[in-house]
């Protein structure tokens, strides 16, 4: 396909100066946008590093704070998502071949299930506030015995990590005169295996991850909502379609992080 | 300490201290060899560009002469030969390092305790110090953790360092060479009194250290109770918070504190005796003085009772400079 | 690659419009997979859970790219950019892993003190 | 000769550089404030970058001669403890995050560019003048930080210290964060012009080794910075949201943060540095009147350094608690790393071989950074060997190693850029004399200042520290009084580069003879940058430029010049 090609001479009120021709220009575009989106996956890949880091460390954590994530919400989200991937690459697609009207509608039903998306995950959110399911001292649950109670499988116990002999003949010493810091955290006992200590880290990770994501999400939006305005007022069509191309792009990378999201903190085993 | 006339730290030449441990010897055997090949380097570099500055300056009427842009076998041998200089030195690096990384089994074994901004050293009597002695004909072994943030551990002279970080043991050997006194720092940044999280390494000669074990741990037995509850004021981490010199601290000063009147946070009045003292000590949290925060950790099964008595009676002594109470 | 960007004016390259059924079909292999991925969980496979659901994860993940964003039909250097970052979290991600795996003997065991009777 | 498929326009393009200040051009092009702040033109926004990052290094520089004061005696000098540790950290973090992250490719490399390119802009303008706010957006938030209580962490952030310590991290954290973003705009904005916009006749293999630094560069910015800025957010999330992902008391883990912290940092010291060789062999084919040695062997290390640049972050780490088998992986690839460096100096030196060498101040910087950088380079050497390092690590030889290489390399590579580019962007040149002086008074205050500290680093000083043995005292009385040398000498520089802006004799279109293309536009350029298109077909052939007495600068020789369109 040329699409635009057959405007090379005539002026293109698109055309900055500086670039020599219009598909120069929707080539750098293109590019530029691709190099944003390899950033955002650096961005990311802190969080996924994290992640990776308790998971292999910790997975009896993992194993037991992902049972108070809703699968079925998150599904639904993942749905959700999906959808809303179609209708902008359909968008997208509109936009190449001049069907004003249905782009105009594709990028509404985009940014319709970008608010779906947002709703169930606000859903979510208070649910995770109300039980106390949340990073670091804020973790207070309040469900926390019942569910573990019903937990499918009690988790393997943390394996001891103590260095053999060495450090544990010294670990109480080690805390001799100490300072100002709190007690160790040695009130644990034995007899409670199935609920893991340091929870929270997991908590800690999801609400990173979803936040990030959700900000993502966000960002997205207000772009969509910003090219929605710009395609109602008929800018976009086979000769110039750049911005839609671009965001569609953002909007499926948000959607392809989410994808590993899914299974990675709702769908442990 | 009677081990001034010991040679300690001094002594060292332009680059390094004296190295006086047993893993020194090699650490400063590949410091030489780099700085070496360094000198060799940069006086082939620096050499050649004066040679050149000075023989093809510029000169009037005189551009410069016809040369090659490129040479391949020249650009081959200047990344070849030093790639495997290179590999060489990481492999030394690596060897000294590995062997250095793991204690030997006969180490003895001390534990550090680092906070802000002491080091503290618990033998395996249970004794507590704030410095660090070690027998000097054996290998010591380091087990070490942070109470707060992250400090390290660095004895020049020895060519150790180690961070040592909350929540986690790292370990460090090192076997002197000599009796003496080392200086120990601190070199990860930890705030305010990081420059001065400072102690020393003492290493006794011969069955020296067992003698200085003995004496040391067994302080309530041989000192009066006041000398006793200084030597514990100094080594428990007391005189970080406390000053015995009538000025407050993070918490309050211990001077002429025996008997006065101490007003609450609460707002309820306490008359400082013996009880409320070695209250204060067990359950720091129950009675807050006003102006203070509550930031004291319990001392409830970290100091025996004997050792109490004998802290309350350091207090005691410790009398007020214009005589009546605060 | 993009050397001779300007040898060809005028030349809009690599605009391509993907019809709609290709669209409906990856929208409809998406929502199997999806399916899929859940339905995995059910079934007990060990540490093979996790990889059987990465492995669906990036065949989803592939198809959004080829298809929803074109790079099926864009520039090859897109892809290699998009595969470098890729590769350069997966270079963060895994000496990260190999080096907490070793030096986790040294940590001590459930420490957290600010996090005391919860 | 290699033949030359040159498809630029006819024309001799000094004939049409004859700007001397007289017309128009990108300076008075549009008046006022406004049109300043609300210009898409790169030059502009180049030059804005610099009045910016040069405010950050006079106030970076005031917090480092205050610090060296206060070392001249063992205990309190001028200030508290406290104050002196929120000094060290203002003054690494103005400095690496204000000053020499943006310094060479914002500032210069946004003017010269698209110059290098005979393009009229980089790709994305409007991006480039929102990268310049997002700069001031940083620099604003690192004031609300100094204001408020300023940050106290070092300008490594590290936890557990930095989440538990005063709350103006925070705002400093957010600054970087922003500035993270401004420079990953600059450098996506540099690749797509660098794809998008050569010039036809321009190959990979004729752009001028300034463009393959920039390039390098801006690889690792893309790549790098977005760790960062996740890094960034963590600590912000960590103290507001009490996310425990790297603090201990949380369950976390502070190792881990350092892992985080220099995936980006450690690619970071080549962000300063590589634009910077680019400079450097750009002044010396200049000045040695002569072909680049090697010019394929000093671009592809740039690119070599950029990538292996992201494999060596855990020699930082050495001692922090990392295991051994990730301590050898990091020092072998960090040995790797020494390798395109080395190449690059050696290229250097071998093009000055049957020069003919111009010590004009520009090169005497180019030597200086030779010189620095040579011991800045073999210094590293100590510090990514195993076994040194543990002793080395965090003492004054560290120190001195990243100021040999930041400072020597870097800062160097800055000032000879400045003073070579000096008369295109301005239009005025400046005192040879004193900017020889100003030359060798840097070059002097700063051995004077650095090299006692390999010393006493050597000998056990840790660093960051308030007070200080009494053994060490004679080594830092030598190194501040060395740093007040250092301080004259920028004075100086300052001096005679205002008296250039306001008395400065007119520039001429190429007064150094270099064969780029931005000497092919008059000085200062017009607003569209060039009037005819450049010569772009060999950046390093200076042959067919000759000096012109009545120009005071080099003219093209049509003899030497190959006709246009020749093959």
């Amino acid at each position: 396909m040329n699409l635009a090609s057959s405007h090379g001479e005539a002026h293109d009120p698109h055309l900055a100066h500086h670039f020599p021709d219009a598909p120069t220009q929707f080539e750098a575009g293109k590019l530029g946008m691709w190099i944003f989106l390899a950033t955002e996956i650096l961005l990311f890949g802190g969080l996924f590093c994290a992640y990776a880091v308790y998971r292999a460390n910790h997975p009896e954590i993992f194993m037991y704070a992902h049972q108070f994530l809703d699968k079925v919400l998150g599904g639904v989200n993942t749905a959700v998502l999906i959808i809303s991937s179609l209708t902008m690459a359909w968008a997208v697609r509109a936009a190449q071949l001049g069907h004003q009207r249905a782009l105009v509608r594709l990028l509404s039903a985009t940014i319709a299930l970008g608010f779906v998306f947002l709703g169930i995950k606000y859903v979510e959110y208070e649910h995770k506030w109300k039980e106390g399911l949340l990073p670091g001292t804020r973790y207070t649950p309040t469900a926390g015995e019942s569910v573990s109670a019903t937990a499918p499988a009690a988790p393997d116990p943390a394996p001891a990590a103590v260095p053999a002999g060495e450090a544990s003949s010294i670990a109480h010493a080690a805390r001799g005169p100490a300072g100002l810091a709190g007690e160790p955290a040695d009130s644990q006992s034995p007899a409670a295996p199935a609920v893991p200590r340091n929870v929270q880290i997991f908590f800690g990770i999801y609400f990173t991850m979803t936040g990030l994501h959700g900000l993502h999400v966000i960002a997205g939006m207000i772009t969509l909502m910003w090219i929605l305005r710009r395609a109602v007022q008929g800018e976009f069509g086979p000769r110039y379609f750049t911005p839609v191309d671009l965001a569609g792009l953002y909007w499926h990378l948000v959607d392809l992080i989410w994808i590993y999201l899914f299974p990675l903190l709702y769908l442990i085993h | 300490m009677g081990l001034s006339s010991i040679q300690g730290d001094g002594g060292g030449g332009f680059w390094l201290p004296r190295a006086a441990s047993t893993g020194a010897g090699p650490v400063d055997a590949l410091f030489y060899f780099i700085l070496a090949i360094s000198v060799i380097f940069f006086a082939l570099i620096v050499g050649l560009m004066i040679l050149f500055v000075v023989r093809y300056r510029r000169r009037a009427g005189q551009g410069a002469q016809a040369s090659p842009a490129h040479n391949t076998l020249l650009e081959i041998t200047w990344s070849v030969i030093p790639l495997a200089i290179v590999i060489g030195i990481f492999a030394w690096g690596f060897k000294v390092f590995m062997d250095l990384a793991t204690a030997p089994a006969n180490a003895y074994e001390v534990q550090v305790t680092a906070q802000k901004w002491s080091w503290l050293y618990t033998y395996p009597n249970g004794h507590v110090e704030d410095v660090l002695h070690v027998p000097g004909d054996r290998p010591v072994k380091l087990v070490m953790t942070s109470e707060d943030v992250i400090h390290s551990f660095f004895v020049p002279a020895f060519r150790v360092k180690r961070d040592v970080v909350p929540g986690r043991y790292s370990t460090l050997w090192f076997e002197a060479l000599q009796p003496g006194e080392y200086q120990v720092y601190c070199t990860e940044y930890c705030g305010t009194g990081h420059s001065d999280m400072l102690s020393k390494v003492v290493v006794h000669p011969p069955g020296g250290f067992e003698k200085w074990l003995d004496n040391a741990s067994n302080i309530l037995n041989t000192l009066p109770p006041a000398e006793a509850g200084e030597r514990l004021y100094r080594t428990r981490g007391c005189i970080q918070c406390h000053s015995m010199d009538g000025a407050a601290g993070i918490g309050p000063t211990l001077r002429g504190v025996i008997g006065t009147q101490r007003a609450m946070r609460s707002g309820a009045v306490v008359t400082a005796d013996e009880n409320y003292l070695r209250e204060s000590i067990l359950e720091p949290q129950a009675q807050i003085v006003a102006g203070f925060e509550p930031v004291m950790p319990t001392y409830k099964g970290r100091l025996k009772d004997e050792e109490i008595t004998a802290l309350i009676a350091f207090m005691k002594s410790l009398k007020s400079e214009n005589g009546g109470g605060q | 690659m993009t050397t001779h960007a300007h040898d060809h004016p005028g030349h809009a390259a690599h605009v391509h419009v993907v019809p709609p059924p290709v669209l409906l079909a990856v929208w409809g292999a998406l929502m199997i997979l999806t399916v899929i991925t859940v339905a995995a969980t059910w079934v007990d496979l060990g540490a093979m859970n996790l990889v059987v659901a990465l492995a669906i994860a990036t065949l989803k993940a592939a198809l959004v790219l080829l298809y929803f964003m074109h790079m099926r039909y864009d520039r090859p250097f897109h892809a290699i950019i998009f595969v470098a970052s890729l590769a350069f979290v997966a270079l963060f991600v895994i000496i990260s892993l190999l080096d907490t795996a070793a030096y986790r003997p040294e940590m001590i065991p459930d420490y957290a003190p600010a996090m005391k009777g919860r | 000769m290699t033949p030359q498929d040159a498809t630029h326009g006819q024309g001799a393009p000094a004939a049409s550089a004859e700007n001397a200040l007289g017309g128009d051009h990108y300076l008075n092009h549009g008046r006022g404030v406004w049109s300043w702040l609300t210009t898409l033109d790169h030059k502009r926004i180049g030059v804005m970058y610099l009045v910016s990052i040069l405010a950050a290094f006079l106030l970076g520089g005031v917090f480092a001669l205050l610090l060296r004061t206060e070392l001249l005696t063992p205990q309190q000098t001028i200030m508290k403890a406290d104050t002196y540790n929120q000094m060290f950290t203002l003054h690494g973090a103005v400095m690496i995050f204000l000053f020499i992250i943006p310094g060479i490719p914002a500032a210069l490399g946004n003017f010269v560019l698209p110059l290098m390119l005979g393009a009229k802009d980089v790709a994305f303008p409007r991006l480039n003048l929102a990268s310049y706010y997002m700069w001031v957006a940083g620099a604003l938030f690192a004031l609300i930080s100094m204001i408020t209580g300023a940050v106290d962490t070092g300008w490594t952030f590290y936890t557990p210290y930095s989440t538990t310590t005063s709350a103006s991290v925070i705002s400093m954290v957010f600054g970087a964060f922003i500035l993270g973003f401004s420079s990953i705009f600059t450098g996506l904005n540099f690749v797509v012009t660098i794809h998008k916009m050569r010039p036809p006749g321009m190959t990979w293999c004729r752009m001028p080794l300034f463009l393959w630094g920039l390039y390098g560069t801006a690889i690792i910015q893309i790549l790098a910075t977005p760790v960062l800025g996740i890094t960034l957010l963590l600590i912000i999330a960590e103290r507001v949201l009490g996310v425990g992902i790297f603090d201990p008391a949380l369950g976390g883990d502070p190792v881990l943060f350092q892992h985080f912290f220099w995936f980006y940092s450690h690619p970071a010291v080549y962000i300063m540095i590589l634009p910077a060789m680019g400079v450097i062999s750009e002044l010396m084919a200049t000045f040695s009147r002569k072909r680049i040695f090697g010019y394929t062997a000093i671009a592809s290390s740039s690119i070599a350094i950029a990538v292996i640049s992201f494999l060596v972050w855990g020699h930082h780490m050495f001692v922090s608690g990392q295991s051994n088998l990730a301590g050898m992986i990091f020092s072998f690839l960090t040995f790797l790393v020494a390798i395109p460096s080395a190449i690059k100096v050696f290229n250097w030196t071998a093009t000055m071989y049957k020069g003919s060498v111009w010590l004009a101040t520009p090169m005497l910087y180019a030597l200086s950074f030779l010189f620095l950088f040579g011991i800045g380079g073999l210094t590293g050497l100590f510090l990514g060997a195993l076994a040194t390092d543990v002793h080395l690590h965090d003492t004054y030889f560290v120190v001195a190693h990243f100021h040999y290489v930041m400072f020597g390399g870097t800062v160097m590579g800055f000032l000879g850029g400045l003073h070579y580019w000096w008369p295109k962007m301005f239009g005025r040149t400046y005192s040879e004399r004193w900017g020889r002086l100003a030359a060798l008074l840097i070059f002097l205050g700063f051995n004077i200042t650095f090299f006692s500290q390999f010393v006493m680093g050597s000998q056990g000083m840790p660093r960051r520290y308030y007070n200080y043995l009494p053994e060490f005292t004679a080594y830092h009385v030598v190194s501040t009084l060395g740093s007040y040398l250092l301080g004259l000498g920028f004075l100086i520089v300052m001096i005679y580069l205002i008296h250039s802006l306001a008395r400065g004799r007119p520039a001429p279109a190429n007064p150094w003879g270099a064969a780029t293309a931005e000497w092919q536009t008059a000085s200062p350029p017009p607003h569209d940058n060039f009037t005819s298109d450049p010569m772009v077909d060999d950046p390093y052939d200076l042959e067919r430029w000759r000096w012109d007495d009545r120009l005071s600068g080099y003219r093209l020789d049509a003899a030497a010049a190959r006709p246009a369109g020749a093959v």
